[in-house]
This record gives C-alpha cells, structure tokens and sequence, in this order.
C-alpha cells in the first residue's frame, strides 16, 4: 500500500507545484471528454426522445442498435475510427488521426448511444397521458421536445452523467485514435497507462487520483443539479 | 537556434515499439529534434508487429524497431528506404531471485533447456514483438517446442507487464536490459543469464519510402533519420541512464553494419 | 353558420377492442354540450379524439369547417384548451404551469402574467401561485388544471370531469359562474360528467354515451327530466 | 477498407470453423462478464433503492459517491485491484491475480455503481405516492423492494444493459489484474488489443466483429424483455 | 371497550407549511366517520398520517389500544386497507392487483382468486380482470382500487374521495351496498368526500376539517340538516 500513499503524496505535490505538463494534460482532458459529451448530448438526446416518443418501422431494430451501442467496446469503436482515420481510410484526406480531433470523434462515437440510450429510458417513464397534456397546450414539436425533456429532466441528467463518465475514463479509443502524443493528444487515462507500463506506480497512482478528482467535482455537480428539491 | 526553414509539413509521426518511450529516452531526444527542425514528432509507441504494419500500409514516416529479421522483408520490399542501424542493447533471462530452476550463469539455450525440464513457469510475451521473437529463436536453438506446454504462459501484453507478471507467478522471462532496469525497483527478479552473442538487441530506424505513399512526409522522415544517427545524439543515447540506473541503457552503435 | 366541430363515422379500436363508434356529432358556435355515461363507455376516449390528441381508426373531424390534418393540427390545437380526468401538471411552479401554454401561444411575460393571476384568482388558487404543482391537493390540482385551460380562452374547450375533486362550495360558486364566462367568451364546450345536476348550469345539450356508441341526444330536460334541477346541500364551514 | 472486409471474412471463417481458441475466448468473455455483472446486479440494485428510497444522513454523499463510481475509469479500479491482490499487497494471500476471479473482482467492481446510479434514477421516477399504496397493502419491507422493483423495471433492466455493456467492452482492468494469459485469462477485448499491437488488424476487426455480435445478440435480448409491450 | 383508532396532538409540518393539527380524534369499533372539508383543508394528509404512511411531525396514534411504532407498524398495516383520491395501481393486471395484497397477507393463491372474483363482480369490473391496469378508464380504476381494499376486508378502512369518478348509477348502488358491507364485515372506516349526499348513506358521524383543524364534528344530520337526505336524478341510459 505504500503505492498508493506515495501516489497521494505525489499527486498534493504535483497539485500544489502546478506541473506544466500535468495542468496542460487535465486541461486537455477535460476540453476533450467536456466537447465529446457535448456532441453526445446534441445527437443522444434527440435521438433518445425520437426512439421514446414515435413509432415507426425499424424503430424496434434502432433500439437495440442503441442499447447495443451503450455496450460498444471503445476498442472497437477506436479501431473503426482508426481504420477510417488513417491516411489511406476513407476519411485519411482530413489529416486528423493522432489530433486532439480524433479523440473527440471517437470519444463522441462511444458517448451518444449512451445518452440516447437513457434518454430513452428517462423520457419513456414519463406518464404517458402527460406527453397528450403538453401537447394539448399547443407546443409545437420543438416546445414539447422541451417540455417532455423538462419533466425526465432527472434521468437524462443521468444519461448525461453516464456519457461523461463513459468518456473520460476510457483509455482504449483515445490511446488508438490520439496515440498519446506528449503535449498533444497525452490525456489522464492514456497518461496513467504509460506510466504503469513504465513501471512509475506513484506517478500512475497520482495521475489516476488527479483523475478521479476532476472526474469526482464534475459528477458531484451534476448529481448535485440531479438530487436538487429531490428528497425520497 | 534552429537549423533551415521552416517545415512544409509539420507533423511527422514516428511508429516505435513501447520499450523505446517506456524507458524515456525518446523524451529526452525529441524535444531537442523539434527545437532543431521545427517538426512535431507524433511518436506511436505500439507493439513492432504494429508498427512494422503502419509502415507497410504508409501510416507511419518513419519507424524506429529492433526486429531486424521482420524489418529486412520490408527494406527488400522497397517498403522502407535509409535504413540506419542507430543503437543496441541485449535481452537477459530474469527469473527469481531463488532460481528454483538452476540456470544461473548458464548460456541461454541450455537455460530454456533446463527450464523446460524443470518444468518451471515461463512467461512469453506472445505478441509478435521484437523481444518474443528473439524468444522464439532462442527456444528454436534450445531444440525445445515450448507452445501448449502447462509451465510455458503468453502474456499477450508488453514488456513492463510481462515483467510484473512474472515477478508476481515467481516465473522467468526475457527482457530488454533497458526496460528490466527501468522496472527493476518493483520487481521481485533477477538477471539469471547475460551476455551471449546472439542475444543483442539492435534497433534500426527508417524512412518510409514516399515514392510508394505520396502522403508520407519525406523530408521530416529523412531529417529525423539524419538526426538519429549524427554524433552528438549519438553521444546523448549513450549517456542517457547512466545517471539513474548508474549504467547505460543503450549503447550507440551508428554507421557499424 | 359553420358547426364549430363535426365529427363523423368517429371509430377507435385499441388493442382489438372497439372503443366507440360515433356516426355524427356536431358542435354548433358557443354551444356547451355534456357528454355522459357509465364508466368505460369511451368518453374520455372519445374527447381526446375530438381534441386531436388521439389518432381515430377511421372517420373525419372538421374544426370550424376545416378538416384536421397533418398541416393544420397545431394551429387548431392552439384554438382548443383541455382539462383531463385527472389533472396533469407540469414539474414546475402552478403560476409557470399557467403561462407556459399562454408563452406558447406567443403572450408577452406580462400578458402571461396578468392572464395567469386573473385565473388563478377566479379558481380560488392565487395563493398557491409559487407553489411547485407536485405537492398539491387533488382540489388544488383541479383547479389549476381548469385554470390552465381557461386562461387561454380557447375557442373550444374540452373538460373531462372537471370538477369532480372540487369541494362542494367551490363547485356550486364556479357552476354558477362558469356558465355566464363561456357565453361571454363564446366559448364552444364539450364537457364529460358524472354528477347530473351540474349539467343545468352549464349545458342546454347532453349526449349519452353508452358502450361506445350515442344512445341519445338533446336538450337537457328532455332527456333527463325536470328533477334534475334540483338539489340542495349546506356547507358545513359556512354555517354559524 | 479492405482490412474490415477482411475482418468479416475472417470473423466468418471463425465463426464457421468453430476455431477452438476464439470459442474458448469467447466463452469465458461471457462468463466472467456475465458473473461480474450478476455480482454488481445482487450488490447495486439493492444499493439504489436505498439511496432512492431513504434519507439518512450522508445519503447526498453516498448518492455523489455513486454517481462518481459510474464514471470510475477502468484503468483507475484495474491499478487499484492490481495493488491489492499483488502477492504482498492486502489481499495477496488469496492469490488471485492473473486468474478469472480477478477479471470478474475488477468488473464487478466497475458495474457496481453503474447499476447502483442508474437504479436509483429508476426508482425515483416511480410515483412516490404508488410507494405509499404499496406500504398500505401491507407489504413487508423485501415484498415492497419487489414491488417498487417491478414497477421501476424499464429502468432497472437499462441499468442492468448499461452495467453488462460497461464490463464486457471494458479493456484496461481485465488487461491489468487478468494478464490476457492465453488459454486461460485471454477475453475478447484483450485478444483484440494483442492483435492489434502484433499489426494484424484483419484478426482484430474480426474479434471486434465476434464481439460485437455477441454483445449485440444479448443486448437485443434485454432490449427486448425492456420493451416487451411497450409501445411509445 | 377500546377504540379502533385515537389520535392525540397529531401535527404535521411540510416543507415549513402546519398542513394540519388535530388535538383529538378517535373511531370507534364499526364507527364509520365521514371527513369533509374544502380542498387543501389537509383531509388527505390526515388519512395518510392516520394510516401511518404519513410521519407526523408530533403526537401519537393508538390502533386497537396500542401506540403504533415501528415495532409493530406492519402488523396494524395489515389490519388496514386505503383507497387513495387517485387510483394507484400496480403496472400489472387488475387481478393480480387485486391478490396481490391478499398474497402478500399469506392467502392461498386459490382463495385470493376466489376473494378477487367475489369483489371485482361486486364493484363491476369483473369483466376487465385479466386486462392490464395501465389502460383502465377513470371509473375503471378506481372501482378497481375500491375492490382492493374491500378484499383484504380489513378491520380499518381509509376511503379518500372514492366515489369521484364512479358513473351516477354505479355510486347509488354501491353507497346502498357498502353500508350493509361495511356494518356486515364490522369494518371502522373512516372517509373523505366532497359530495354531502352520499354522507348519510355510509356514516352517522361527520367530522369537518378546516384549514388543518376540526371546526365542528357529530352526527351528520346535526352537522348538515335534514336537505341532505334528499337527492334525485335520473339515469339516462336506463329509461324507456
Ligand atoms: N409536501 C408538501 N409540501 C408542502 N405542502 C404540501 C405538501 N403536501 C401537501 N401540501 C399542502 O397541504 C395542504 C393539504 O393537502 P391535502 O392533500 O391534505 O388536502 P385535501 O384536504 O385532501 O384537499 P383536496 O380536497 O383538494 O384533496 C394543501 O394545501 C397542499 O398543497
Ligand atoms: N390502450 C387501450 N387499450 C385497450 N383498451 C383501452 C385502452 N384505453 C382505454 N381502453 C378501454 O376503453 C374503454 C373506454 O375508456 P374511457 O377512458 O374512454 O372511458 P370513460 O367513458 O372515460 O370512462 P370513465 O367514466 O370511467 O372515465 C375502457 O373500457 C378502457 O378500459
Ligand atoms: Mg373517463
Ligand atoms: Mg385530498
């Protein structure tokens, strides 16, 4: 366990010096994971909503492609990007593998089925009988995507947590995709593992608990926003 | 204080195996590149079966290995040009510090001999990299067929966590000298068999051929090529390890072929 | 004139059962119509229909001479205000569950504001405005549920029940009221109960609704007799 | 492209021949992850009808905790499980690290909070009043969870897809604390890995493609069971 | 003899808000006591509170002559049945709703099939028992509710507003029934209503609730005088 004490001290250390290297890494991971989720949210939700709400044919077989997707490996989601990424794939002529980009891509491929997935579930358990209500106040279909989103708001707070959660602790897609460039595509998670693999238990011990901190004040203020008024 | 214009194409992606970044030297020198050249080095660290594929598929400038046997297929190949010998170090057989098995000072075919009579664990990277296919052809020499056998494991995984694997299943193992003197102070192991001839690690670095892969940035790949093997980056392999480990890690071994 | 809703060959079919089947049901401008009939019969079904929110298996419904469709069901929505059997409020405020169809419909805040208030007092919950809607009494949600669909001043109104959780003094107050509001707003009303001596005070129609189908139709003394009329209760908390 | 042309090929291949190797890997991918995720199941659904349904003090903590464990990155809890089941760490006695049992501790581990957080959203969705009815029937306190269970039982069987989906893609633990010993702690996602680093991505797009159809197959069976009779 | 049910000093506070505060009220074995009051007068509150589902934020209950605690709070849950204002029922089949709380009081699965059958044909939805209950009809619903709680045949009996949104013909039959059940099977039950005329046909005592406080209690005729007794419709779907 000696690890594991020396990992705290090494993480108050680096914390207190602010080390470049190691600012400008959670920087990056933040910008990387907080901008993938963002695009998750911005295809999950909707998508998540149409699913709960509309019938139509093929809708059967989109949900289990979603609730599929929820279980994507980030390996194969990282392998499929590469293979598409890579200069001669077909998406080489963007010159984005080993970018910051590419995690995003990849990150976002990962998330948006997850947030689809619950927003499904969330908006789904609202009463029936209340998605007529609302439509009966004469919303237009953007106001009740609104409004119904308004109503699941608690468990779509959770698709959300559950995709930024998936993202920023995963370390298979992001280390094919972004190929843990030192200053450039180095994120926490691909960090760590370098450092394991380097056999600098102390320093992977600090960067995991830096880790576990960012990610720890980003959830606790999500779930904070989640539980709000919410007592059982 | 850096050297010509700058680059028409920034980016240069170097495809190495692990034990180059895991030990730290590729840290050290690429800053001093970047300064000079003005290029960015995307250093892929993966196994050398990947990183010899990026270079056959043109995803990859420049390669930085130690499988010389899989590298020759690619230079007859066309495939890689400015193939440049740049540094060596050796492989060693660890084992625990007991040695259950007795191959102590023993050359290594007769250690693997002697292992596999015993019976004793024997951790195989069993990943096609530079190091496991050393491995295999010592075990060819030993005139020992060690697959499928109950005491013989594929770790499947890199050097550093083979080393770990076999430090905790109290096993044996072959490693680079460089990454077991990285890892030594977690590790339960100790060097058993050192020194043959046909255990050196050679690492070679090439360009990819951009007559064949028109994306392929030359002129970073050549420049870099260049920079490996001039005498002061030489100079600075040599030194690099001797601080920490009190011995080098790498020997610098440019121009002899 | 045009009817303000006609309805005909009206048919549902869920999960395999038919739930009505209504050949002809007209609506005439300003006119209030009570809807009634045991349990199951299909009434709140059948208004939901009537409202759009309910897709028929077959038949056509005209608003004010246009045919409901795909194009135009917003814009007809928005002429039409409905209070549910049981009162589906929104996870927010009573004042916000107000304003929010009024915001919809294009009211500036103040608009909004002052319309909410206006009703709100009517329906005896003013008090409650800031309250969140989720931990109401069933009288209190009902009645916010009712304001709601007035302050819109629909055009047509739908109202299942609506004053079924009331109590007695407030239902008596708001009956007497109500009648002289939808004259003056003109508002055309369909409205489904269980307590005949309601029908008076507001409805000179009544349609019933027996297994799905309209069993019969007309003025309201006709079908019910003159009894109906009469009805006599104290409030308990009114007394001395 | 040709490699993921490739990759099918070859899946196919596999698949047909009935390739010894890949049918032992592949069931013991299923059985670890199966038993990791029936572990989290017994732990974390219990634990979210807690936390939905009591307040007691440190219930927002814990409640933050969860939330936090969902997003536990899998390398983060694969260093930690390594640095206890090391032979002179804590639990070194047990001698449990490169085995099946420390792949099925680490998953569990990881599945856990994912149950826990997503059962508790579930829960909280349902009705609180229909709690109350429930209690008044006059169930005991397990005849309630049972109720208030099948009533939130959308949810929890997403949480439970989600939990399921979480392990069995989930790379960077097993890799850690199971070693990808071939023959005996060699699971699809570390197989996938091992050959991608070898630079032979044909038979990695075809593990990926084993994989996916397999977790493909039982999330199409739980979306199923989940949407059984509901329509939107 | 002791009393079925007294509570002293009972209050209850939400969020800040006193929703109620009883000094004293007690049910006596086989009493059947109607609560009336005006909306948000805090009648639910008390049925929940006195149905110990409900904490209240101080005084006691007796049940039977004891305190309830949480030693024995569900064996005189057991002894209990509550109808809420809206039907609450389980995502299952209104049968098994029904034998689900029979079950769960350790019945034989053929005797709550039996005791099901026997009061879903008493409140009419005899006829919708395999169906799902998420589709019922208002009325549905709630007879279905009601035949969940006569089922158990509890010795205490909680009805909040549970006529509201039965069909007229329906509500006069089952008022003249029940009170014959509820006198027949001893039941003390205690009942909220917003319709003063179905007061005379259950309870004998009335207690009125006003602003969280019982301004005035006794036998119904004392309470309301002797119009209450009087109240006649027709059933439109029953004549010619
Ligand atoms: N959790 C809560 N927080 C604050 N106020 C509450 C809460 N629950 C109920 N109330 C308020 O307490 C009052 C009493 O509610 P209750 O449901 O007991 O009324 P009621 O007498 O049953 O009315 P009704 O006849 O409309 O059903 C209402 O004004 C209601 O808004
Ligand atoms: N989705 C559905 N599938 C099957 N049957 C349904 C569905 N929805 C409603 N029903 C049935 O249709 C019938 C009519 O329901 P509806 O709610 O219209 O009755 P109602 O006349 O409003 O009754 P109440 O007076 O009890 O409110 C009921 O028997 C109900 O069970
Ligand atoms: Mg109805
Ligand atoms: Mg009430």
């Amino acid at each position: 366990m000696d690890v594991i004490l020396d990992g705290i001290i090494e993480a108050v250390r680096l914390l207190i010096s602010l080390d470049r290297e190691v600012l400008q890494i959670t920087l990056l991971t933040l910008q990387v994971s907080g901008i993938a989720t963002l695009i998750s949210v911005l295809i999950g939700i909707p998508m998540g909503t149409v699913l709960a709400l509309t019938g139509f044919m093929g809708r059967g077989f989109l949900v289990s492609l979603v609730n599929f997707g929820m279980g994507l490996p980030p390996v194969v989601v990282g392998l499929a990007t590469w293979l598409c990424l890579t200069r001669y794939g077909p998406l080489g002529m963007l010159g984005l593998l080993y970018s910051p980009a590419a995690m995003i891509i990849a990150q976002a491929v990962i998330a948006s089925p997850i947030v689809a997935g619950f927003s499904m579930a969330a908006i789904q358990s609202v009463n029936p009988k209340l998605r007529l209500q609302i439509l009966s106040l004469g919303a237009t279909q953007f106001q009740f995507l609104f409004l119904i989103i308004w109503e699941a708001r608690l468990g779509i707070l959770a698709a959300v947590i559950a995709g930024f959660g998936g993202v920023i602790s995963e370390v298979g897609a992001s280390m094919m995709v972004g190929g843990n460039v030192r200053g450039y595509t180095r994120v926490l998670t691909t960090a760590t593992v370098l450092e394991v693999s380097k056999g600098s238990f102390e320093m992977a011990t600090a960067l995991s608990i830096i880790l576990l901190l960012l990610s720890f004040s980003i959830m606790a203020s999500l779930s904070y926003l989640q539980q709000r008024g919410r007592r059982p | 204080q850096k050297i010509g214009p700058e680059p028409a194409v920034r980016d240069l992606i170097l495809a190495t195996t692990t034990s180059t970044v895991d030990s730290g030297l590729l840290d050290l020198l690429h800053p001093v590149f970047e300064k000079k050249t003005g290029y960015r080095v995307k250093t892929i660290s993966v196994g050398t079966g990947q990183a010899l594929a990026m270079g056959e598929k043109g995803e990859a400038d420049v390669l930085l290995t130690h499988a010389p046997a899989s590298e020759k297929k690619l230079v007859d190949a066309g495939t890689v040009i400015n193939y440049r010998r740049v540094m060596f170090n050796d492989f060693v057989l660890v084992g625990p510090p007991k040695d259950p098995a007795g191959i102590k000072g023993k050359p290594s075919p007769e250690a693997l001999k002697t292992i596999a009579a015993k019976g004793s664990v024997f951790i195989s990277r069993g990943d096609d990299s530079g190091t496991h296919k050393k491995e295999l052809s010592v075990w060819k020499k030993a005139e020992v067929t060690p697959a499928g056998s109950k005491w013989y494991l594929e770790s499947g995984q890199g050097m550093g966590a083979t080393l770990r694997m076999a430090s905790e299943k109290e096993a044996y193992t072959l490693t680079d000298r460089g990454t077991y003197l990285a890892q030594r102070a977690n590790l339960n192991l100790d060097i058993l068999s050192e020194g043959d001839r046909e255990l050196l690690n050679i690492y070679h670095v090439m360009q990819v051929n951009h007559e064949k892969f028109n994306k392929v940035n030359a002129a970073g790949a050549k420049a870099y090529v260049e920079f490996m093997v001039a005498p002061e980056v030489q100079k600075m392999i040599g030194e690099f390890g001797k601080e920490k480990f009190g011995q080098s890690l790498f020997f610098p071994d440019a121009g002899k072929e | 004139m045009k009817p303000m809703l006609e309805a005909r060959d009206l048919r549902l079919t869920l999960s395999g059962r038919e739930i009505f089947s209504v050949e002809h049901l007209v609506l005439h401008k300003a006119e209030v119509l009570a809807l009634v009939g045991p349990n199951g019969a299909g009434k709140s079904s059948l208004l939901l229909t009537l409202a759009l929110l309910q897709k028929p298996t077959s038949g056509t419904i005209q608003i004010d001479g246009v045919a409901a469709g795909n194009g135009n069901l917003l814009a007809i929505r928005r002429r039409m205000a409905l209070v549910f059997q049981d009162a589906l409020l929104l996870d927010t405020t009573v004042a916000r569950n107000i304003t929010i169809p009024l915001r919809i419909r294009g009211l500036s805040r103040k608009d909004a504001a002052d319309r909410c208030e206006k009703w709100l007092e009517r329906f005896g919950v003013a008090h409650l405005a800031k309250r969140p809607a989720r931990n109401l009494s069933g009288g209190e949600a009902q009645r916010t549920s009712l304001a709601r669909a007035f302050a819109v001043e629909p055009e047509l109104l739908f109202l299942d029940e609506p004053f079924a959780s009331l109590d007695y003094p407030t239902r008596k107050v708001l009956l007497e009221d109500l009648g002289g509001i939808l004259e003056e707003l003109n508002m055309t009303t369909l409205f489904v109960t269980h307590d005949y001596t309601e029908i008076p005070y507001l409805a000179r129609q009544v349609a019933v609704l027996f297994e799905g189908k309209i069993v019969k139709s007309g003025p309201v003394v006709q079908v019910f007799g003159h009894g109906i009329l009469d009805r006599r209760v104290w409030v308990p908390w009114e007394r001395d």
